[in-house]
């Protein structure tokens, strides 16, 4: 229930050219679960580090709760991590390594029992405590180095690519169990990942980070709906750029006038560029649309379960188009269509 | 594997082991026997005399619990000798890894410019002979007053000693994650606990065979304890050189014993660690 | 004139040394009951040549216990594979300027070269002898004590035991009766038995083995009387060739063809011991003795010695200018000399294989002679006539010979 | 960074400060004094006589030469065989049989020995009145000791290298053992797979794997075997003699000029195996190399 601080952090390393983290601001609400997203090696899992106090920032502040964290040594701090190949500790078996973190604190070690057992159901593994690491599969140690992690009520919670190492049916699981852990426990936790999907479907917000750089600070919704820059647009599988020019209250380019009701217009460059989700896009073999509508030519249609994804040439622009394989009309390869952009569904940013 | 070709293999592991296990035969043989000479294949004469000789079994008729604490307590040379080895034996070994301890973790886990250089240096010692450094430094031990004394023997066998342990070490160090130390202190541990608590069983069984390493090489010194201590610093090594020399094969057989009995004891409670896949031993391929 | 300036010196000298002797009982000390005293509590570092065990455990038992239980000293013997490691020990610590008592050794067992080197490098302390109480059983006119190898002795070295080359044969392998007796029956015995004989190599550990040549050098050249006095070159010139001659003539009958040698008197025991050659080397008086009780020659073994040329001489402790314990190094030689402690290690049972140190005619206490008295009786059948021994004995000659004949042995015989 | 550097730099200094004043500091002030640099005994001029006369003086060139030759065959050939008795002992132990344990066990056992006690043992097993030569009079073989071949205290060093082997198998073995451990078959199963024969399994694939630990094993083998004092000095024969007994029985001459020589020959001893390991690197570089 901590509300953390990052001010202007910056940290250097002498075997990279750039800095590892560039003067990045955030500030984190008590209870918030945070994603840091970007492309392995973009610093995120550096600045984590620092918080935990691994690292020492070459400048720049950590406050946690009015409190700079920067003096304090990492095992003071209240702060703790889970890395990503858990770290449990090989010669210990699972309650021991479970109840380590109250052991450090010198707890009684009746109470401290009992609190293992208490993790131990929280992580839904009660019958293991006496196992080692070894004998567990990865996914009981992702728990118990969860469970290990969470035991002494941490103030901030730390995961490092919780998910990288699970495989695919494992994850989901386990992404329900770290929500409903966070959200049980109101702990303010960040994760570190790679993967927007991922993101997306665990964190209230997500800060986006390119080559050490915070590009965005925000709700996953709006880095669909309203990326700030074709960059964040591409990283959450943006697809769909058009160059426009700005050109009475609306948009003009090469496929035509674009009408535009984004908040942003104001803020807009004379040139900036338009995307929309695949999935916001509508077609129709009639021009059933009065507005932001174009004919172009199908040029592949894929059928994947669900949706069907068609890509379309306008004007020598290509165009992806995502739509629910249920009730669709007869499309096909060569086929003529119209390409409707739902005005309320487009949005410009400058580049 | 053909089941003769199976069986050729294994007796000629046998007629190894045995071929091995023949000088240590001979030793006990040896040792407990008298005037044993060719070309008698078993002694005539069974006899302790050595053992007389070396003041560990007290003269026939005084074989009494408290005979037998007598003549030790008079402080044997052989027992002064043993412990000596014993003792300067651990004592290296404790202050090797100490030292060896940060510069093995810093040369396993970190690159840096002139690191293949400084482990070559750190290795110069296996490569050129003793014998072209003691002489030299025979003479500033005298002047610096470290000759014939303990503590300039157990200075001395440092070098030797130095590159096995920083080698063993900095293999241990190179399959060694170090997050693991880091986890301990996110969960609330200082540095002195996440050292004692998950660094040191992390590195323990490579550290065993480090001081395995470490310790044989210092028990089986000669020439720089010979030339160091001068003389007065015995060892069992320096005993054994001597008592070889002067003729007696009993004698230098049960001396042998003695020597040898400690350390193979010691290979058999480490011989896990020695074999196994700790890795520790294949730091040798890293030179 | 110069009679006059010759006769002072000599009155200077005189003056000088009886001061010394006196006026104190040993440098540093003004009488017996002060050394005894200094010596109360410490400890002593005697090094000696470590390569008999039957000598080692007679220093342990016969004057490490006494030592302790009389003087509260505790002996530290170092073993050595050769004296010279120990004179080699004094010239480096004089090479790193350690003075005072800060040296390592506080007694070597010494004669002959080593003795002479470290006396005129002026890194002994002394003169000591003749102040030690039991000086008095000592015969300091006799030559063969007060000259070491031709060197004057000047009490810068005090005696301990007697020594004299002879040799050792198997009574089960041979008889007496065939033994050689001269190297010119030995010439002819090496022949006839090819393979059964080798020395001891001249050289470092195998003084036994120098020992042997230079006898040769004596018999060759028709006696031992000119070999007396001062090194002469033209004398060792003449007869050398004719040494190396003779050596070289048995090489082929040699064990192993002449193509090695033992190294010391222990590998020739050994050797003699399994039978791989039939006659061994003996330093003692009481010939096979010592070593048929250590068990390290088989008991039927015998000593014989050959008429003439055989040399004996005596051996002595010497103390370092930087010994740390000089007191307990005093008390030390002073023990060994005790008329009792002689007694004991002329004994072949006590397993020291050396003759007196002293001169048993001038013990005169009941206790002493009848303990000498009773060794006298205990030599056992291992020994060699002692007529025949006296009849032969001859002194050492100069310290200078050991080394050219060490070095030209290897010349002219080993890498020939 | 200038908090790594200084731990670098502080966690190196220890061991580096024991290499260098003792280890490189004694190799120096040898060096010093084996250009007759000896200010205790006044001489203060620099030479290289010392150096001349042990290899070149009539005196010492016969026995320094021939005492380089023993060195070489000496430790070539014991660094050799005890490799090949390691491999096949190692190449036929892995395999699991049912007295596996105590055989690595006692094919281990000269690792912790001593490199005197196994001299000794060797005296007391193979010399010419040893323990073989007893079995091999009871059985009527030979007569008397004589009649057994020389292979102790001989001038090819036969018994020194019979103690290297000894002793340094086991080095070899215990080193080989952990890689093969690590390795598992499952190389060799594929190789098999592939149509590979015993032979074939052994040289293209066994081999080349564990090539690069022995090579370094066999340096340290190599340079200790040609460096060392105690085994020639108790196996030795008076001549030829290894050069470090040569060193050191200088080295005890008690005329203080001889010391020089001693140093000067210790230092040629060190100088000759670094060649030779710089040698063996360039030539074991290359080879993997071209592998």
């Amino acid at each position: 229930m901590s509300k953390l601080n990052i001010k202007n952090l910056i940290k250097s390393f002498p075997s990279m050219d750039r800095p590892a983290v560039n003067n990045v601001n955030l500030d984190i609400e008590s209870g918030e679960l945070v994603a840091f997203l970007g492309p392995s090696g973009c610093g995120k899992t550096t600045i984590l580090k620092m918080i935990t106090g691994l690292f020492q920032p070459d400048s720049g502040d950590i406050i946690l709760d009015e409190q700079s964290l920067l003096n304090i040594p990492t095992e003071k701090r209240g702060v703790v991590m889970v890395f990503q190949n858990y770290l449990l500790f090989p010669y210990m078996n699972v309650n021991e390594n479970v109840g380590f973190a109250l052991k450090m604190k010198g707890v009684d070690k009746n109470i401290i029992d009992q609190k293992v057992k208490e993790m131990l159901e929280l992580v839904k593994l009660p019958d293991i405590g006496l196992r080692k690491p070894k004998q567990l599969s990865g996914g009981q140690q992702q728990r118990v180095a969860l469970a290990r992690a969470l035991i002494s009520n941490p103030r901030i919670l730390l995961l490092d690519e919780p998910l990288s190492n699970l495989d695919a049916h494992l994850r989901d699981e386990m992404r329900d169990l770290i929500v409903t852990i966070q959200q049980k426990l109101k702990v303010t936790t960040i994760f570190v990942t790679h993967d927007q999907e991922e993101a997306v479907l665990l964190a209230d917000k997500i800060a986006l980070i390119f080559d050490g750089e915070l590009q965005n600070f925000t709700s996953p919704k709006k880095y669909y709906e309203k990326p700030k820059n074709i960059k964040a647009a591409k990283f959450f599988g943006g697809v769909n750029f058009i160059n426009a020019k700005k050109y009475n209250d609306n948009l003009s380019t090469n496929i035509g006038t674009v009408h535009y009701k984004g908040e942003n217009y104001t803020d807009l460059n004379e040139d900036n560029i338009i995307t929309i989700r695949p999935e916001n896009i509508k077609l129709s073999k009639n021009n059933d649309f009065n507005d932001n509508s174009f004919k172009g030519l199908i040029k592949s249609v894929i059928f994947s379960g669900t949706h069907t994804r068609y890509k379309i040439i306008v004007n020598d622009l290509e165009l992806e188009c995502s739509l629910q394989s249920v009730g669709l009309q007869d499309i096909k390869k060569d086929d003529t269509i119209y390409v409707h952009l739902p005005s309320d569904k487009i949005w410009a940013m400058n580049e | 594997m053909n089941n003769n070709l199976k069986k050729i293999n294994i007796y000629a592991i046998y007629l190894g082991a045995i071929i091995l296990i023949l000088p240590l035969i001979a030793f006990f043989i040896n040792a407990f026997s008298f005037r044993w000479f060719y070309p008698q294949v078993i002694p005539k004469e069974l006899s302790l005399q050595a053992w007389v000789r070396l003041k560990l079994i007290p003269k026939p008729g005084q074989r009494t619990f408290e005979g037998f604490i007598e003549l030790w307590a008079s402080n044997p040379a052989v027992i002064k000798a043993l412990l000596n080895s014993l003792s300067i034996g651990f004592l290296v070994t404790i202050v090797s890894i100490i030292i060896a301890l940060p510069a093995a973790r810093v040369l396993g886990l970190l690159n840096f410019r002139f690191k293949k250089l400084i482990i070559f240096i750190m290795v110069s010692p296996t490569i050129l002979p003793p014998i072209a450094f003691v002489l030299g430094l025979n003479i500033n031990f005298i002047s610096w007053g470290f000759s014939g004394n303990y503590f300039g023997v157990c200075l001395v066998h440092l070098v030797p000693i130095m590159p096995y342990v920083v080698l063993t070490m900095t293999g241990i160090f190179a399959n060694y994650n170090p997050d693991f130390e880091h986890q301990a202190r996110t969960l609330g541990a200082n540095k002195t606990r996440t050292f004692l608590l998950i660094t040191l069983p992390a590195i323990a069984p490579g550290m065993v065979v480090a001081a395995l390493f470490a310790f044989l090489v210092s028990w089986s010194q000669y020439l720089l304890t010979f030339l160091i201590g001068a003389g007065k610093v015995m060892t069992l090594p320096l005993l054994v050189f001597s008592t070889a020399s002067s003729g007696n094969p009993a004698l230098t057989a049960a001396i042998s014993i003695i020597f040898i009995f400690p350390a193979i004891l010691i290979l058999f409670f480490t011989s896990k660690f020695v074999s196994g896949e700790s890795g520790a031993t294949s730091g040798f391929g890293k030179i | 004139m110069k009679i006059k300036l010759k006769f002072l010196t000599l009155t200077f000298i005189s003056l000088f040394f009886s001061k010394l002797v006196f006026a104190e009982t040993a440098p540093g000390f003004n009488s017996w009951d002060d050394v005894v005293k200094a010596a109360d509590g410490g400890q002593v570092n005697v090094y000696m040549w470590g390569g008999s065990d039957a000598i080692n455990g007679f220093v342990d038992d016969f004057y490490g216990v006494p030592l302790k239980e009389k003087y509260n000293i505790t002996l530290n013997r170092v073993p050595l594979k050769g004296t010279v490691d120990a004179v080699n020990q004094v010239l480096s610590e004089k090479e790193a300027g350690v003075t005072g008592d800060n040296g390592n050794i506080d007694l070597i067992w010494i004669n002959g070269e080593n003795f002479w080197t470290l006396k005129q490098a002026n890194l002994l302390y002394g003169p000591f002898a003749a102040g030690l109480p039991n000086s008095e059983f000592v015969a300091w006119d006799n030559p063969a004590v007060n000259l070491d190898f031709g060197r004057p002795v000047e009490g810068m070295e005090s005696p301990w035991s007697s020594a004299q080359f002879h040799f050792m044969y198997d009574s089960a392998r041979n008889n007496y009766d065939d033994m050689p007796r001269s190297y010119a029956e030995l010439s002819n015995w090496i022949a006839e038995n090819p393979g059964r004989f080798t020395y001891i190599r001249p050289g470092k550990g195998g003084f036994v083995g120098t020992r042997f040549v230079k006898q040769i050098f004596f018999e060759l050249s028709g006696g031992h009387a000119q070999w007396v006095g001062p090194f002469n070159q033209e004398l060792y010139d003449k007869w050398a060739p004719e040494v190396w001659k003779l050596l070289n003539s048995w090489e082929k009958d040699l064990w192993r063809g002449g193509e090695t040698y033992p190294k010391d008197n222990a590998e020739m025991h050994s050797l003699f011991a399994n039978g791989e050659v039939d006659l061994d080397f003996t330093q003692s008086p009481r010939g096979a003795g010592p070593t048929n009780t250590a068990g390290t020659t088989p008991p039927t073994s015998r000593a014989f010695a050959f008429y003439e040329n055989m040399i004996g001489d005596f051996n002595y402790w010497a103390i370092p200018y930087n010994a740390p314990n000089k007191a307990a190094a005093l008390v030390y030689a002073n023990l060994v000399l005790e008329p009792e402690l002689q007694a004991a290690q002329v004994q072949p049972a006590n397993g020291f294989c050396c003759g007196w140190g002293i001169s048993t005619a001038k013990v005169t206490d009941a206790a002493g002679k009848a303990a000498i008295a009773e060794a006298q009786n205990n030599l056992g059948d291992a020994a060699e006539d002692q007529d025949i021994l006296a009849k032969a004995l001859v002194s050492d000659i100069a310290a200078e010979y050991q080394d050219l004949i060490e070095a030209d042995w290897e010349a002219n015989v080993l890498l020939k | 960074m200038g908090g790594e550097r200084l731990k670098i730099i502080l966690s190196l200094t220890p061991p580096l400060l024991i290499i260098f004043t003792l280890f490189f500091g004694g190799i120096f002030y040898g060096f010093l004094q084996s250009l007759g640099y000896q200010p205790a005994i006044g001489k203060y001029e620099i030479n290289f006589s010392a150096y001349y006369n042990v290899m070149f003086s009539e005196r010492y060139a016969k026995l320094f030469w021939t005492g380089l030759g023993l060195n070489l065959w000496v430790s070539f050939a014991s660094t050799f065989l005890a490799a090949v008795f390691a491999l096949f002992g190692a190449l036929a132990i892995r395999k699991t049989f049912f007295a596996k344990t105590i055989c690595n066990f006692i094919y281990s056992l000269n690792l912790p020995m001593p490199h005197l006690v196994v001299a000794v043992g060797i005296i007391f097993v193979f010399s010419q009145s040893g323990l073989l030569a007893r079995f091999a009079s009871q059985i009527g073989l030979i007569g008397s000791p004589g009649d057994f071949p020389v292979l102790v205290k001989d001038k090819y060093g036969l018994g020194i290298i019979l103690a290297y082997i000894w002793k340094e198998a086991a080095f070899f073995f215990i080193i080989l053992m952990s890689v093969l451990q690590s390795l598992g078959e499952n190389f060799e199963e594929l190789a098999q797979s592939l149509g590979a024969n015993r032979w074939q399994r052994f040289r293209y694939v066994i081999l080349p794997l564990v090539m690069p630990n022995l090579f370094s094993a066999s340096i340290i083998v190599f340079a200790f075997s040609f460096g060392a004092y105690e085994v020639p000095a108790l196996l030795g024969v008076i001549y030829p003699q290894m050069l470090p007994v040569m060193a050191f029985e200088f080295f005890l001459n008690p005329d203080l000029n001889a010391r020089s020589e001693g140093m000067a020959l210790s230092i040629i001893i060190a100088i000759i195996v670094m060649i030779l390991v710089v040698f063996y690197f360039w030539l074991t570089q290359a080879k993997i190399r071209k592998d």
